[in-house]
């Protein structure tokens, strides 16, 4: 069991750094849902279930959405570049 | 090493927590992409998280649910963190909402994530 | 137990309710909601003031139905209430002054997400002054920190978008030192209320195990709060976020949400860590030194900057270096003076703001000198605010920033550490004439006339009072404040002290 | 009910300035004048109630921690008060005809009475604070008066007159600061106040203190290296306005010095010291450069300007000497130099009013348009120079009587020198105006000559302050007497 | 006449002066005059000048920004950059060195006489389902005992979907040539009606409905609670979005409809908490029955404040996702 959780310690810090050094921002975000699910299984071996749960839910499931959707806003912006939403006053006074 | 204290072997978990914590604090600060800076922050804020986990597991005990009644201290592992733990994710989970749609209005104005090159363009609109 | 000692308790579930229920209101209403619960909590805070005041000492109140160790609590001395009394008048002055300007620079379906901001900063803020619970303490820190970066990209331009990116990932770093530095206090004493981890850090540091990880713990808390509250080498984001976010949010962020997080710091040295802990340790000579180089960088780049809200924002990193400079003279003077100083400085601070924008509203919103000529006499009771304010910054006596001056100049005089006396007082000097140098600077450009040939070229137009009745009131409201901190001070300081006794 | 009266004699002005300030219409000159006129009186009124009878002494209220606010009516402040006064009335009557030119006359009046309220509660002041209280005041409220015509060039000076004079204050007030731990209280009582057991030991510090204090107010009293302002804020000034600067707002610091060294700090404290010394050199040298740049100077206000730098520090020198017949020197010379040099610059803005030259080598001929004026202007230009009985002369006798018996090994020659020197510039550099203006020579065409003379409302004030540097000269019994009483408790 | 001339010799005196040698500035220092150049530059307007000189300057203005701030090539910028990264490396690690010494000198993790395992983690796993009716003590802790906490929390998560609407929403009102943008924009981001997904949707959607359902109502018997199943249905409407389109889901859940249920159960939390607090404060019984232990309607507020935050945090989760989407519902 031990020799497990270290493999996971060792697996997280491994995430950890190639998030960092990874080129393409998918792959790092990728990645880091990968983290986080290792992060809720480490935490059932700590006998947390409560947080393993809401970091499933939440770490490697709404937070992975929510990047994805701004990877994809992005793209998409590359795509048809769109101006508004700008300077609604203040412009004005600089 | 004899910087380091008595516990530097039992607290393997924990040394993995900090180093997390130091590789999530220099992503935030130092990463130019303003993702993988949230990237960083998430990995700072869970690191932080399983640093508190670790504090609350206890050696062979259950988790703080209550089974068939028995309501002894030496059964279960201390449930503070967890609480703790659950707070703080959601804090991070919103954070990190935030700062993405920062990102994203960001990127719809200038059209690059990399906050140094935004700086330097603001500057020279001198606005 | 007494009625009144609800107060805190309500003035805190109030501000939060008021927010939630503005979400549903229009704008208007939420405008007016606000104004009365930002008024109701001040009028709250002076009767718990003049009650405390009355029976002396402070009380806790029970979050719940479980006594100390267990569930939350919140705490309230003399201290608590003048500050939240403080604040909240400094929050309501700097929300009417900054109205109309409102309505210019944030499309009028966001005002009700502003009234949102506020009042959840408000309650915010009071959570840190009275909680008594470190994670509580926490968490408001976070709703503190999420609020403020709301009200700064509330005007939205490309400028305060960056600033308010910038000022995010600077708090959020503070704030994972902070968490850490708590995770570890809990890991140490096993605590999170603030009474009972003194106990036992007492306890740990009289038996010697565990000194050199709370040393260390003590450590990350206070750089935490010092990088959310732009101390001198973290303060990057705070002209931009200052200079470009709609006025009375420039003016709330500088005078409210920095200076709860050194209240919190004041809090957690005294009622956590215990001030004779702190001041064995090393870490206020630190903030000493960070201190006056926060001093003499914020007035030097305040002379170089050439717009004026820039240049206000730049002097209140100097004046978060003051305050600092209080805390590391480590005696109970300095940390009076440096309580003092926060209420002088947010009193005064709002007022520069405010009175700025009525500057540049008068010069076609330009904020350069070069175009200020003259605005002194097309907006008056502006140029006055702006005047008074600048020489209460610059120490005049009867004004505010005389009597912070002369507390700080006193305390490090009668520090018994000569090593500390002479930089004090040479860099205080310093930094008083460099104030003087750009705040009087600034007076008089806005005193020069300017050709009214000129002037009808540029299209200036002209203040009428009658126009905007409430600028003009919140500008005398101002004065009249700074006056009464700078005239009356003794009452004022005779609080703090009551309240610092409370605290240890 | 004596001390209502201190207050109003304070407050009094100080109102009626702000009436004026917010008067709605735009008087005439001449009416403001005369209104401003009658405030001075009754001001003037309360200050004779309090100059008779005993001193009396008020605790108004308190700044903050043991920072009271509080007055005393002692000698000093009695003598200083009255020839505020004194100044004050006729440069009013002076300014009623000469603002006729000027623009807003109403914030000039304003600001007018306003200062002299201020300077009452200098003179009063009782304690350290209360006088940085008004000593920045003071500052603050002379600025309008010194950027009265707002050119560019008024403005240059009133920042720079803004700034010299803030960072002496604040030398005053950080060595307070300093002083306020050995010090039993910082009330001003004759002999100092200083707690020598809590001073043992730290007598460099304290005489750093004292150093930089005298150094704080010999700024606002033009002292050496710190005389940048006078030359350029009295010029621009309006006339009424820069007689009262180097007629009496300089003075203040003198006020100033003698409060710290004699009633804070105490002279055997310093005596002998390299405090002394370092006075004593540098008020020489302001004599000897003040009048040298004045000799060298052309324009006639600045050559006044000049002179007055060279005369506050006759003044000076004779404080530094701490000794009984230079102190009492000094405060005549106070007094004397009050009038002279309120009566040249009004002199001088006459001549400006009515002919509009600035430049003494345009003067030639002057005394043929204008006699009254410059026959004034002579006797005071005399009087300072110190050819007895003029008034000058006297102070003079007593400063050097005093250099000579001071015990101060190179100064005691050296003093007596350098006063003499400067002595004679003087002479060279104001007598030659009214020579020429007397002689003109034989090139002067007098065909184009024509009575440019001042009215009565310029050449009554002119006059009587002429008539007062020649008359106290000769029946200055009284006064030494009284001055002498004020010496006797103070050393 | 006189004027002129006075004019005239100023000038030459300037002139000369100008020539003279560096001590006679000094001089003229002490003099208290300052340089005629000072005095040109103190307190000056810049003149409107005529558009050619303008111009230039504005160009000349730029050329020095792009200098300036230009990132590849300004050596000083450049350094500075460098500098910062070192320093800041090094920074991280001297933290991460600390950090470690810190942990290894802190007390050893699993043993149970650690500082925390004291009275207090005591009282609320003995007394924690008499006090709290709550048979998962966590829930019981974070939702009774330390409910001033979670209620912040859930503060945090409605402030933090204020702060995305200021920054997403976009409330133009839509123009005739915009129209047609948005309709673009909206074609955009509707998904291709892709069969296999929409069936697998069909058949996923309410297994993860109810999964989250039951985690929300067995908050205070099982693991989980209403964060974590509130995350799991909000999913799920995230994937019914992704499957659907917008107009398919507006029929049911639109921003009023996430209005009023977030103020709703973020009232009645409010209020529940406020009375409980209260009460509690004054030491009077808060009439809430806590129920039988286990059962499902028991512990006291512990059921409905979960159903609160699960509500809340669904759409919460939905409405960040719906912003990031199409900046709006």
């Amino acid at each position: 069991m031990k020799i497990f959780e270290y493999m996971l310690l060792a697996f997280l810090v491994l995430c950890a750094v190639s998030v960092s050094f990874s080129k393409n921002l998918l792959n790092s975000i990728l990645i880091f849902m990968s983290f986080s699910l290792i992060m809720s299984i480490m935490w059932i071996l700590l006998q947390s279930p409560d947080l393993a749960i809401t970091e499933a839910a939440v770490g490697a499931g709404v937070t992975t959405i929510l990047f994805f959707a701004t990877l994809k806003k992005i793209h998409g912006m590359e795509e048809d570049p769109d101006q508004d939403g700008e300077d609604q006053g203040g412009k004005r006074h600089e | 090493m004899l910087l380091f204290g008595a516990n530097f072997i039992s607290n393997i978990g924990e040394e993995v927590a900090m180093v997390l914590f130091g590789i999530g604090f220099a992503n935030l600060l130092f990463q130019k992409n303003l993702i993988k800076k949230i990237i960083g922050l998430n990995i700072m804020d869970s690191s932080v998280y399983l640093f508190l986990a670790e504090k609350g597991y206890i050696e062979g005990r259950l988790a703080p649910i209550v089974v068939n009644g028995i309501q002894d201290v030496n059964t279960y592992i201390n449930p503070i963190p967890s609480g703790l733990v659950l707070t703080g994710i959601v804090v991070s989970v919103s954070v990190t909402a935030l700062m993405l749609s920062l990102t994203v209005r960001l990127y719809r104005r200038y059209h690059t994530l990399d906050l140094d090159e935004i700086s330097a363009r603001l500057k020279k609109e001198g606005l | 137990m007494a009625f009144v000692q609800n107060v805190p308790f309500f003035s805190i579930i109030l501000s939060m309710f008021s927010g939630i229920v503005s979400s549903v209101l229009p704008e208007k209403q939420a405008k007016w909601l606000n104004t009365a619960v930002i008024t109701l909590v001040g009028a709250m805070s002076a009767w718990l003031l003049s009650y405390l005041l009355e029976v002396g000492g402070s009380f806790t109140f029970m979050m719940g139905h479980f006594p100390a160790p267990w569930g939350n609590e919140i705490r309230a001395g003399a201290l608590e209430a003048l500050m939240a009394l403080i604040f909240s008048i400094i929050m309501l002055l700097s929300l009417l002054g900054g109205r109309k300007k409102l309505k210019d620079e944030v499309e009028i379906t966001k005002h009700n997400i502003y009234y949102i901001l506020t009042d959840l900063l408000l309650s915010s803020l009071l959570a840190l002054i009275y909680t008594n619970d470190l994670f509580t303490a926490y968490v408001f820190v976070e709703i503190n920190t999420i609020s403020a970066c709301g009200l700064i990209m509330i005007r939205q331009n490309g400028r305060t978008i960056e600033a308010a990116v910038r000022y995010m990932i600077m708090s959020l770093l503070g704030s994972g030192l902070l968490l850490m530095g708590i995770c570890m206090l809990y890991d140490l004493t096993g605590h999170l209320l603030m009474s009972n981890i003194k106990e036992s850090v007492q306890q740990i540091m009289a038996e010697g195990s565990y000194r050199v990880p709370m040393l260390i713990t003590i450590g990350l808390i206070t750089v935490g709060l010092s990088i959310k509250s732009a101390l001198f080498p973290f303060h990057a984001w705070l002209p931009d976020a200052y200079g470009y976010s709609t006025v009375s949010s420039a003016a709330m962020l500088s005078s409210l949400v920095s200076k709860g997080y050194i209240f919190l710091l004041i809090k957690i040295f005294y009622r956590v860590i215990g001030i004779d802990i702190i001041r064995n340790s090393n870490i206020l000579n630190v903030l000493f030194v960070f201190g006056l180089c926060a001093m003499i960088f914020g007035s030097v780049s305040a002379i170089w900057e050439n717009d004026i809200r820039r240049m206000i924002s730049f002097s209140s990193v100097a004046q978060i270096g003051y305050i600092y400079m209080g805390f590391g003279l480590g005696t109970e003077a300095g940390m009076v003076a440096s309580v003092f100083h926060i209420l002088m400085h947010a009193a005064t601070k709002s007022m520069l703001f405010i009175s700025a924008i009525g500057l540049t509203d008068v010069s076609n919103g330009s904020r350069h000198f070069a175009e200020l000529t003259g605005s002194g006499y097309r907006n008056k009771i502006a140029g006055i605010g702006f005047t008074v304010g600048s020489l209460s910054m610059v120490g005049i006596p009867c004004f505010a920033g005389f009597v912070s001056k002369i507390l700080f100049a006193q305390a490090a005089v009668a520090n018994n550490a000569p090593v500390k006396i002479f930089p004090t007082v040479i860099v205080l000097a310093i930094s008083t004439i460099l104030n003087a140098v750009y705040f009087l600077k600034t007076v008089i450009r806005i005193y020069v006339p300017e050709d009214p040939a000129f002037e009808k070229q540029q299209g200036y137009l002209f203040f009428q009072i009658s126009r905007q009745k409430l600028y003009g009131l919140t500008i005398i409201c101002f004065i009249a404040l700074n006056l009464v901190l700078g005239m009356m001070s003794q009452p004022i300081v005779h609080i703090i002290e009551i309240g610092l006794q409370n605290f240890s | 009910m004596k001390a209502g009266i201190l207050l109003l004699n304070m407050c009094f002005p100080v109102l009626a300035g702000l009436m004026m300030l917010q008067g709605k219409r735009e008087y005439t000159g001449k009416k403001l004048a005369r209104r401003s006129l009658a405030a001075m009186v009754i001001a003037a009124c309360f200050l004779v109630w309090n100059l008779t009878g005993d001193p009396l002494s008020l605790h108004l209220c308190s700044l903050g921690k043991d920072l009271p606010v509080y007055f005393h009516v002692d000698a000093i402040g009695k003598l200083f008060a009255s020839v505020v006064t004194l100044v004050w009335i006729l440069a009013i009557c002076f300014a009623g005809e000469y603002m006729k030119k000027e623009q807003d006359q109403k914030r000039f009046f304003g600001f007018f009475l306003i200062v002299y309220g201020v300077l009452m509660g200098l003179c009063y002041a009782g304690n350290l604070i209360t006088f940085y209280l008004f000593y920045e005041m003071m500052t603050l409220t002379t600025v309008p008066l010194v950027l009265h015509t707002r050119t560019r060039e008024a403005i240059t000076a009133g920042m720079k007159y803004l700034l010299y004079s803030l960072s002496g204050a604040y030398l005053v007030l950080f060595s307070t600061y300093m002083l306020n731990r050995y010090t039993t209280s910082l009330d001003f009582t004759p002999g100092g106040t200083l707690d020598l057991a809590a001073a043992e030991g730290h007598t460099t510090l304290i005489l750093v203190c004292a150093c930089l204090m005298i150094l704080g107010f010999g700024v606002k009293a033009g002292m050496f290296p710190m005389h940048g302002w006078l030359s350029t804020a009295h010029p621009v000034a309006p006339a009424p306005a820069s007689a009262v600067l180097s007629g009496v707002i300089v003075k203040m610091g003198v006020l100033g010095a003698i409060r710290v060294v004699y009633e804070i700090i105490g002279p055997e404290v310093i005596r002998g010291t390299w405090v002394q010394t370092v006075w004593l050199t540098l008020s020489l040298i302001t004599v000897f450069m003040g009048s040298m740049l004045a000799y060298r100077e052309k324009i006639l206000k600045k050559r006044l300007a000049y002179s007055t730098v060279s005369q506050i520090s006759y003044i000076l020198f004779g404080l530094a000497l701490l000794q009984p017949q230079a102190l009492t020197g000094s405060l005549l010379h106070v007094v004397f130099h009050a009038c002279i040099k309120s009566c040249l610059f009004l002199c001088a803005g006459a001549v400006i009013f009515c002919t509009g030259k600035t430049r003494t080598d345009q003067l030639t001929g002057i005394g043929k348009e204008m006699p009254v004026t410059i026959w004034c202007y002579t006797i005071a230009s005399l009087a300072l120079t110190g050819i007895p009985p003029a008034s000058g002369f006297i102070s003079k006798w007593y400063l050097a009587e005093g250099a000579l018996s001071s015990g101060t090994s190179v100064f005691a020659v050296l003093g007596p020198v350098v006063l003499l020197i400067s002595a004679l510039l003087t002479a060279g550099y104001l007598l030659p105006v009214s020579m020429k203006g007397f002689l003109p020579g034989k090139e002067f065409d007098y065909a184009h000559l024509i009575r440019k003379e001042a009215n009565l409302a310029m050449l009554i004030p002119v006059s009587m302050l002429s008539l007062l540097a020649l008359l106290l000269g000769i029946f200055c019994g009284p006064l030494v007497q009284y001055v002498e009483k004020i010496v006797e408790v103070m050393l | 006449m006189e004027k002129i001339r006075e004019e005239k010799d100023m000038n030459e005196s300037r002139q000369e002066e100008n020539k003279k040698p560096t001590v006679y500035r000094i001089w003229r220092a002490l003099k208290g005059q300052s340089e005629e150049k000072a005095e040109e530059l103190t307190l000056e307007r810049e003149q409107i000048l005529d558009e050619k000189v303008l111009e230039k300057h504005r160009l000349d203005h730029e050329k020095m920004l792009e200098k300036t701030y230009d990132i590849e090539h300004n050596p000083i910028y450049g350094f500075f950059r460098r500098f910062y990264k070192v320093a800041g490396v090094l920074c991280c690690l001297a933290l991460i060195i600390i950090l470690l010494v810190q942990v290894s000198y802190l007390p050893p993790v699993g043993s149970s006489s650690n500082p925390g395992s004291n009275e207090v983690a005591a009282k609320y796993i003995e007394d924690g389902l008499q006090d709290t009716g709550a048979v998962n003590i966590v829930t019981g802790m974070i939702l009774d005992y330390r409910a001033f906490d979670t209620f912040g929390e859930s503060n945090v998560l409605f402030i933090a979907t204020c702060t995305v609407l200021i920054l997403l929403r976009n409330d133009k009102k839509k123009g005739k040539d915009s129209a047609e943008a948005e309709e673009r924009r909206d074609s955009y981001y509707e998904p291709k009606n892709d069969v296999i997904l929409q069936t697998i949707t069909k058949v996923l959607v309410p297994i993860i409905f109810i999964f989250g359902i039951y985690v929300i109502l067995n908050g205070h018997l099982s693991p989980g609670g209403g964060f974590s199943g509130g995350a799991i249905i909000g999913a799920g409407l995230i994937l019914y979005l992704n499957a659907f389109g917008f107009q398919k889901i507006e029929r049911f859940f639109t921003e009023k409809t996430y209005k009023w249920v977030s103020f709703g159960s973020l009232t009645f939390y409010c209020l529940a908490k406020s009375y409980s607090f209260y009460t509690g404060a004054h030491h009077l019984e808060s009439g809430i029955p806590l129920g039988k232990a286990g059962a499902i309607i028991s512990s006291g507020l512990i059921l409905p404040l979960n159903i609160c935050v699960g509500l809340v945090v669904a759409c919460t989760m939905y409405a960040f996702f719906a912003l990031f989407r199409k900046g709006g519902f």
